[in-house]
């Protein structure tokens, strides 16, 4: 036998792998800087906030009135808000959607199932600006009839507002996680004798407490970083509640500080500098929020006794007491009682959700249906959007979301290949996974804000179709590499070995036999993606919307109109144009569930089709 | 976007400006703009909000060719933009308004004070229900609550509590759907799901209309601005003509605010 | 065997998937305190036709079951049957171990505790004499907190066979149980399986048919959905009534 | 045997995973042409032997390998070596069939494409050759644009084999491939293996004593990671010269 190997061919082949794991490798580190950058960037602009206030006075002042004949810059009612409507929200979601979460997973049966999921899912397709409108029109008037207030727009308001928000994100993902929990654990409970409920509470819960546990945080970040409806609804008094029980009060957040009086600022004032400086704390809260969670998982992970070592700190203790709180059995009832209880009170959880969305949708349709028409669908805007149509808005939301996926979907899917098939640990690595982590939780105001300083200031692209790409892109990254990664990761190591066992190259074995069976579950995430951009309106206020044009952006430096912000301005600019407002809602809502839709269509015949 | 993108483009390129900034002057300047253009085909104007320092902020650095105002210049604008010219294009009187059931009648700027700083809570100290004030106001980087600020609160801190929104829309459909609620909200913004509250000026009283505002009854107005940077020119110089115009000045009167010709 | 002798009892015993005819027309009686092996090729309805005993299957979507399972005389498909109860007296074990994602100790405790059992040092006594009967105590007693995947694959079937006591069941079936083990851990269950069949009845499907032979008093051979061949295992194994089970046997299958 | 015979050979062989240490100056050589078994209980190291022969380890994180692996004289693990053609040299078949998500003529093509080969008709010929090699030509003629999910366990086992077969190894390397076969498709796999020994050098894992027995020429027996006992198979399974290996092969282990 003759000595085969080919030096120069072998060298060749090895630089284009270095090459290409190379690229891959920057992706992946973009979305880290990228935090950085944006963190540094904002902490820059407040800084020359401490020439005036010191960084004490500022956090832990009590009154927010940078206008007054003495200006005050004290956001402690800020942060006090956020937490309190973060919290109300939590309260509200996290029984409701993890009740959900069981049902679905455990009791519901197939068909109801199959339509019950994706209707929740599209909750989250509703865009924030649409909750908003309907939490200023419905919610607040019915809380203020409801228990006799003068205004109804309040922390309660915020909160319930945003319990529904957090909703879809902690029932999928908490769904996601029981449905992973091996049926194994499941079949063995039942093989001794244990009720469904027993099963369900004592052994399904417990091992999906991880993953339960993520999509809280998720859910509750989505929370702390929401703008849009929170303006509409808190009544944004800066002010703490008195007491601090006093649900009726109103309250005002640092996101919606930041939406409210970011356009109004002058450039450069300490007002400028204080709000960036909201920005860094909002920042630090969202990431503190999300460094918290990933430590929770770890620890959660940990004890649950797969991993080699126990930690010095263990949840442990926590964990037996949530299960036994989820088993709460009064003795004298017997086990059928409990089981019957407990799976109404289940039920109930998906009722109520279920009647939320369709109390919103239903809403939204029947007052938006009489605006649409050809006209209102095809021409341009008129009197202030009073008449006509909305025929730009819909093209400039398609231009942004289409620039933000050609931005994003490179950088993700490279990031995400990297992360899955080239490296398995090492600081690197956690660094960039923390970043990547870091900037799916970063509010999307925070992108706004960053979008506004740095490319439409600093940059000086001006309000333009490109600043709004990018801020819209930055923002749908992460999603794009978490669910390119998970897809990835959901194609077996089995098919990889066998690749490299031919003596394929890696890349040769990624882009042949390890993407293509992930093709569905990046196109989900984009879609997923393409519907959290479409539905934005914080990061293009300042960065890409236009009120009205009558013709189509002919290049990247022109601003565009954009669906949510045309209804953020009919809503609460223009007056008499409330047809158009619902019309404009009830379009914006089509576009995005309909992408929402498409997306869990797609999951779901992919998960038909590729089964390993 | 390069510069050698131009053979892309149709031979018979439009003209085309900016304009960006407050949302209260911005429908006189998205209706003129439509008129203009509706005469004028080959122009485009693109108008935005944002609020007055976006618009003052844009103009000043070149993203825009007019900025929009509700306010004057601030001292670090004027350092920063010392380049910047303005026009007023109308005046803007600020009508206080009341949920249609309110039963209250004029008020003296005193009166409104207190309610604002928060000394009167309930309606009944001033003549109207037994019910508790709901105090609607503008967020803190708005021209109109600055205006406010000055001209009703004579610089004093307005309550803690009050609602603040960031739109006169926003303040408008509030007061609409609260009967406790007092706001403020330009002329503009006025129909008939508020109901406007006279000032009482040396014992008589003064609805806030287009004609008091002229005359000089009214005594909450102000004039809203447009800035250019330099002496406008062009498109521009064309369009800021054409809203001092007569026709343009009908639109300004036809959505509520008072012509300044 | 008479049917006095037989704790479970099968009678025109069909089972579909949806429209797959699973079980046909099963006719069987598994003895008590003695050890039955299923055997049979990959998809003849061996793990089918068991988990129909202690209704596992009604977990399965489109399943349709037409017959009987008499359990000491009651029909268990009947509509008045409490599945929980049956499912406690009729213990199963799986074919990969599936220890709950616990300690030692709790996985023991559980059944106990599902069914009421709430004092301490009961449940010690119950934990210790499950594990003393599923010849794991010893291996484990000094570390009864860690978790239960800390013990090897063999250990850890016999914590789930310990678990399975630990609820007291008359019978106990066994779906595969050495499938994923070593010849060593094997052979360790085996013993057990000898040693339990004084006080339980045994159930166990098996691909192997040395195992079947070693381990079990009756052999029943299943194939494409029937119960062709049933009988001692002496008889089954040296001299079957059927050719199909001889062919199965020998290796000259197919 | 000498060490002229021997294709690939293990030198002073140690492995580590982490701390971990798994295999244990590992001395031996595979002889060309010949079917060579690895048995021993879980664990011992027979898995992580077998992917040492073809770098399969180098995917796992934390593993240090010292020692040598010399194929046809060179060392696999100099830092020269092409680790992407010693794979392509050397082939393997895993424990459980790994079909790519495709069509079955697209897995068996994939291999030669991935190497270069693109001409349609060449393909074609070395499609239906490897097929008919890992005798699944007749099975699958006709359906070649089937996914190979479509195939039972034992046919996507062969189709596996002919993947490998189709990029023309010297050897090829097999991680209990019939553990998750019934006994029908272990026996197809089984006479394969003995067909293929004329052109191939293969080095099988089992768990199975009689499948090694059947199938192999020599047998080396493991234990906690050292290779106790190698030699022909006859010798192996009737004369060990360990005690160790003795009562492993009769069973009376542990
Ligand atoms: N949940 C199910 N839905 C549909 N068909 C099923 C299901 N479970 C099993 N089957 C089918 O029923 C038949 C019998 O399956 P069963 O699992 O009982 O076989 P088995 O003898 O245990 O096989 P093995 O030895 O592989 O475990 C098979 O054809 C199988 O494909
Ligand atoms: N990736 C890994 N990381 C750490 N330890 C490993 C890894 N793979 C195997 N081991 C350990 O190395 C030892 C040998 O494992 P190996 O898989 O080679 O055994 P085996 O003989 O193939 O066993 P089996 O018959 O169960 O397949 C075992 O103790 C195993 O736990
Ligand atoms: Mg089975
Ligand atoms: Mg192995
Ligand atoms: O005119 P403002 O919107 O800034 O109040």
């Amino acid at each position: 036998m003759t000595e085969t190997h080919q030096p120069r061919r072998a060298g060749l082949r090895n630089l284009k792998e270095q090459g290409v794991r190379a690229i891959w490798f920057l992706a992946a580190s973009f979305a880290t800087l990228t935090v950085f950058f944006i963190l540094l960037f904002l902490l820059n602009n407040a800084l020359p906030l401490f020439a005036t206030v010191s960084p004490i006075e500022f956090l832990t002042g009590g009154t927010w009135n940078p206008t007054g004949a003495v200006p005050s810059y004290g956001i402690w009612p800020l942060i006090v808000g956020t937490l309190l409507v973060t919290l109300g929200a939590m309260v509200i979601a996290v029984p409701l959607g993890i009740g959900s979460a069981v049902c679905l997973a455990e009791l519901a049966p197939p068909r109801v199932k199959a339509v019950a999921k994706p209707a929740i899912e599209l909750l989250a397709g509703i865009p924030s600006v649409v909750y908003g409108f309907f939490g200023l029109i419905v919610l607040t008037d019915w809380l203020r009839i409801a228990f006799d207030v003068p205004s109804g727009e309040s922390w309660l308001a915020g909160s319930i507002l945003l319990g529904v928000m957090a909703l879809p994100t902690i029932i999928s993902v908490s769904e996601d996680a029981l449905r992973s929990v091996p049926s194994s654990y499941r079949e063995g409970s039942l093989a001794l004798g244990a009720t469904r409920w027993e099963t369900i509470s004592r052994v399904l819960v417990p091992a999906a407490l991880s993953g339960i546990t993520a999509a809280v945080i998720l859910g509750m970040g989505r929370a702390i970083g929401e703008t849009m409806a929170v303006i509409m609804v808190t009544g944004n008094a800066a002010i703490i509640p008195d007491p601090i029980t006093n649900l009726l009060s109103p309250i005002r957040t640092l996101t919606g500080t930041l939406g409210i009086e970011m356009g109004e600022v002058a450039v450069g004032s300490t007002h400028y500098h204080a709000l960036f400086g909201v920005a860094v704390v909002l920042l630090f809260i969202t990431l503190a929020v999300n460094l918290a969670a990933l430590w929770i998982m770890k620890t959660i992970r940990a004890g649950e006794g797969t991993a080699k070592k126990r930690r010095g700190l263990s949840l442990r203790p926590v964990r037996e007491k949530i299960s036994r709180a989820v088993a709460l059995v009064p003795r004298p009832l017997s086990r059928t009682t409990v089981q019957h209880l407990a799976f109404a009170l289940l039920w109930a959880a998906v009722g109520v959700v279920i009647a939320v969305l369709a109390v919103i949708l239903g809403y939204i349709i029947v007052n938006g249906l009489p605006a649409i028409s050809w006209e209102f669908l095809t021409q341009p805007p008129r009197d202030l959007g009073r008449a006509g149509g909305i025929f730009p808005a819909i093209v400039g939301t398609l231009y942004l979301v289409g620039g933000a996926i050609l931005i994003a979907l490179p950088i993700g899917i490279g990031a995400a290949v990297y992360l899955s098939e080239y490296t398995r640990g090492g600081r690197v690595t956690a660094a960039i996974r923390t970043g990547i982590d870091l900037l799916n939780g970063t509010p999307s105001i925070v992108f706004g804000l960053f979008g506004f300083a740095f490319l439409v200031i600093f940059l000086n692209f001006g309000v333009s179709l490109i600043a709004g790409m990018i801020t819209l892109g930055l923002m749908i990254l992460p999603t794009i590499i978490r669910t390119t990664e998970e897809a990835l990761r959901n194609v077996p190591a089995s098919v990889r070995e066998g690749s490299l066992a031919l003596g394929a190259t890696r890349w040769q074995t990624i882009s042949r036999v390890v993407l293509p069976p992930a093709v569905p579950g990046i196109l989900t995430g984009t879609i997923l993606s393409i519907g959290r951009a479409a539905g934005e309106t914080a990061p293009i206020l300042f960065t890409a919307a236009v009120f009205s044009t009558r013709f189509l952006p002919d290049s990247l430096s022109d601003p565009v109109m954009a669906l949510p912000y045309h209804l953020y301005i009919l809503a609460t600019t223009v007056p008499g144009a409330e047809t158009q407002q619902y019309g404009t809602a009830l379009v914006l809502l089509v576009l995005v569930v309909g992408i929402y839709a498409a997306a869990i269509a797609l999951r779901h015949r992919s998960e038909k089709k590729i089964q390993w | 976007m390069g510069n050698g993108d131009k053979p892309a483009q149709p031979p018979e390129t439009r003209e085309s400006i900016s304009v960006a900034g407050s949302t209260t002057v911005l429908p006189i300047a998205q209706l003129t703009a439509d008129l203009f253009m509706d005469t004028n085909p080959k122009t485009e104007i693109q108008v935005s909000g944002g609020g007055s320092s976006v618009g003052i902020q844009a103009v000043g650095g070149g993203t825009a060719d007019i900025g929009m105002a509700s306010r004057d210049l601030k001292d670090p604008e004027k350092t920063k933009f010392p380049d910047l010219v303005s026009h007023v294009v109308a005046r803007d009187g600020i009508a206080l308004i009341v949920h249609p059931s309110n039963t209250v009648g004029p008020l003296t700027i005193a009166e409104v004070k207190a309610i604002y700083k928060g000394e009167t809570v309930n309606w009944n100290k001033v003549g109207g229900p037994d019910e508790t004030i709901v105090v609607v106001g503008r967020d803190s980087a708005s021209g109109t609550r600055e205006f406010f600020h000055d001209a009703v609160m004579e610089k004093e801190d307005f309550v803690a509590t009050q609602l603040e929104k960031n739109s006169n829309g926003a303040v408008q459909q509030t007061v609409a759907q609260t009967p406790g609620a007092i706001g403020y909200v330009g002329l503009g913004y006025l129909d008939r799901s508020v109901k406007t509250v006279p000032i009482e000026v040396n014992g008589t009283p003064v609805e806030p209309s287009v004609a008091t505002v002229t005359g000089g009854e009214y005594p909450i107005a102000r004039s809203l601005n447009m800035f250019t940077d330099g002496e406008p020119t062009g498109v521009a110089q064309e369009y800021l003509e054409f809203i001092l115009s007569p026709d343009g000045q009908r639109i300004v009167e036809e959505e509520g605010f008072v012509p300044v010709q | 065997m008479t049917e006095n002798d037989a704790i479970i009892t099968a009678r025109h015993l069909d089972l579909y998937y949806g429209e797959h005819h699973a079980l046909k027309g099963i006719e069987v009686g598994f003895a008590r305190h003695r050890v039955t092996a299923l055997i049979g090729p990959s998809g003849c309805g061996k793990s089918t036709l068991l988990r129909c005993l202690n209704r596992m299957n009604d977990l399965v979507e489109h399943v349709r079951i037409e017959g009987e399972v008499l359990f000491d005389g009651t029909d268990i498909y009947a509509p008045e049957v409490d599945v929980v109860e049956i499912r406690k007296r009729i213990g199963m074990v799986f074919q990969r171990p599936n220890p709950f994602p616990r300690s030692i100790y709790e996985n023991v405790a559980y059944g106990p505790r599902v069914h009421g059992m709430r004092d301490r040092s009961t449940l010690d006594a119950v934990v210790e004499k499950s594990l003393r009967d599923a010849a794991l105590w010893d291996e484990v007693k000094d570390r009864l907190d860690a978790p239960a995947f800390s013990l090897s694959g063999g250990q850890q079937q016999r914590l789930c066979i310990a678990r399975t006591l630990a609820v007291e069941p008359e019978v106990i079936l066994m779906d595969e149980p050495c499938s994923a083990l070593d010849p060593i851990a094997t052979a360790k269950i085996e013993g057990l399986i000898e040693a339990l069949k004084t006080r339980y009845t045994v159930i166990i499907v098996t691909h192997n048919m040395q195992q079947a032979a070693r381990v079990s008093d009756f052999t029943g051979f299943m194939y494409l959905g029937e119960l062709v061949e049933f009988g001692e295992t002496p008889q089954v194994f040296e001299a079957p009534r059927e050719e199909l089970t001889e062919r199965y046997i020998t290796g000259r299958f197919g």
